[in-house]
């Protein structure tokens, strides 16, 4: 639409808690023309009760810049309507929210793809590491990353 | 000198979270800093041991490792990323 | 895992707006396995200014029962750890919310797929029916149904 | 008696939402049951004008429309969907 305000983009890294109806509401306040908000949640799993605690590091600055580059290649590829993408860091328990991803567009397809593009390259590019703490008072380590999150990436190229 | 960074392991196995070096004229890549840390001691040996699986930023950019250094302010050194 | 409870599946068509928070926790509520939750959100466009309000029709027994066939499917599909899914029926203005789906899973893929499925199948196999109702007074309609519905099942077969 | 329901533009065409009727011994499928129901009026007639396009539940499920009705408690007809 001829002098639309560019699209949002809301992306941080932060230790405190989201709220997704909050971040929602604030990417669509510009207007009535979203048909479709995908939002993705990621959380803390327990691991089957094993797992106590994850503790999340970030390389400062370099992480909000590659969200956002992430973020930004996502509203060109995909026509969003706005975009919004929220990192925390620190000590997160299981059940606990760790990122947040939403993407609105005119219709559900791109919302859908928008999103799961800007996670499966956060995953992969975005400068965060786990460490796990085991229920059992065990420092479980770092987290490894994982081929199937680069097999992922395949399907945007 | 240049800025180096270190994050997850690399930064608990070479025991601090950033540094500032003078790096000998040879270094010019960042495969050329990795050899060049590891003699520096046994925590550099042990956190760079596996030079394939570290992961380079020059200026907070990705980067591979045959990478001019040249001009970097701070290059970081990482395990791959498990963000998400 | 052994012992665990069926997964929960949410089904309800109903005139009042849905809180998107609250049918979460809901979902969500039995544990802390879930690593992943998508949501989707559909809304009324305004459609550059020309709508004033769409009105939604539904077979009342048989739109429950659509949904939850939908539901239970994906839940099979891709081993969903909950599912939710919301149509709002009676006269919606545009910026209002009309349809939500929420899947729970370990991980983000399955949840992507589980709500991406049943929204593709609840376009085109639940009897709700849009008439529009346009800002300068004229009513606009039916909304025809869309080929590009129909081509969206292709992926899922 | 049978119960048949209509609903979208199916149902204002015909001008009612639903009706209870007594369908002759021939008609014993959904393709039988339109051509008899276009008998029955303009409404009808404008209503199912494009067999194709109109869909057919019986007891609230969808069916092809050579399926038969026999047993059938509620039969409905509408345009295809256009929900989400």
């Amino acid at each position: 639409m001829a002098g639309a305000a560019p699209a949002p983009v809301i992306v941080r890294v932060q230790r405190d808690d989201f709220d997704v109806a909050a971040e929602t509401a604030r990417l669509v306040a510009g207007g009535a023309s979203a048909g479709a908000i995908v939002s993705f949640t990621g959380l803390c799993r327990d691991e089957g009760g094993r797992l106590s605690a994850l503790e999340l590091e970030h390389y400062p600055g370099m992480a909000e810049a590659e969200i956002e580059r992430i973020c930004l290649a996502a509203v060109t590829r995909f026509s969003l309507l706005g975009i919004a993408a929220i990192h925390r860091v620190g000590r997160i328990t299981p059940g606990q929210n760790i990122v947040l991803v939403i993407a609105a567009a005119p219709h559900r397809h791109a919302a859908f793809d928008g999103a799961s593009f800007v996670m499966d390259y956060l995953k992969t590019s975005a400068p965060f590491w786990k460490k796990e703490h085991f229920a059992d008072g065990s420092e479980g380590g770092w987290v490894e990353a994982k081929d199937s999150d680069d097999t992922a990436l395949e399907k945007w190229s | 000198m240049t800025r180096l960074v270190y994050f997850a392991w690399v930064r608990e196995r070479i025991g601090k979270g950033e540094e500032d070096i003078d790096l000998p004229a040879d270094v010019t890549t960042g495969a050329d800093l990795l050899a060049h840390l590891k003699t520096l001691g046994d925590g550099y040996a042990h956190a760079l041991e596996h030079e394939n699986v570290i992961r380079i930023a020059i200026n907070q950019e990705h980067v591979e490792h045959d990478e001019p250094i040249a001009g970097a302010r701070e290059i970081a050194l990482f395990p791959p990323m498990t963000g998400g």
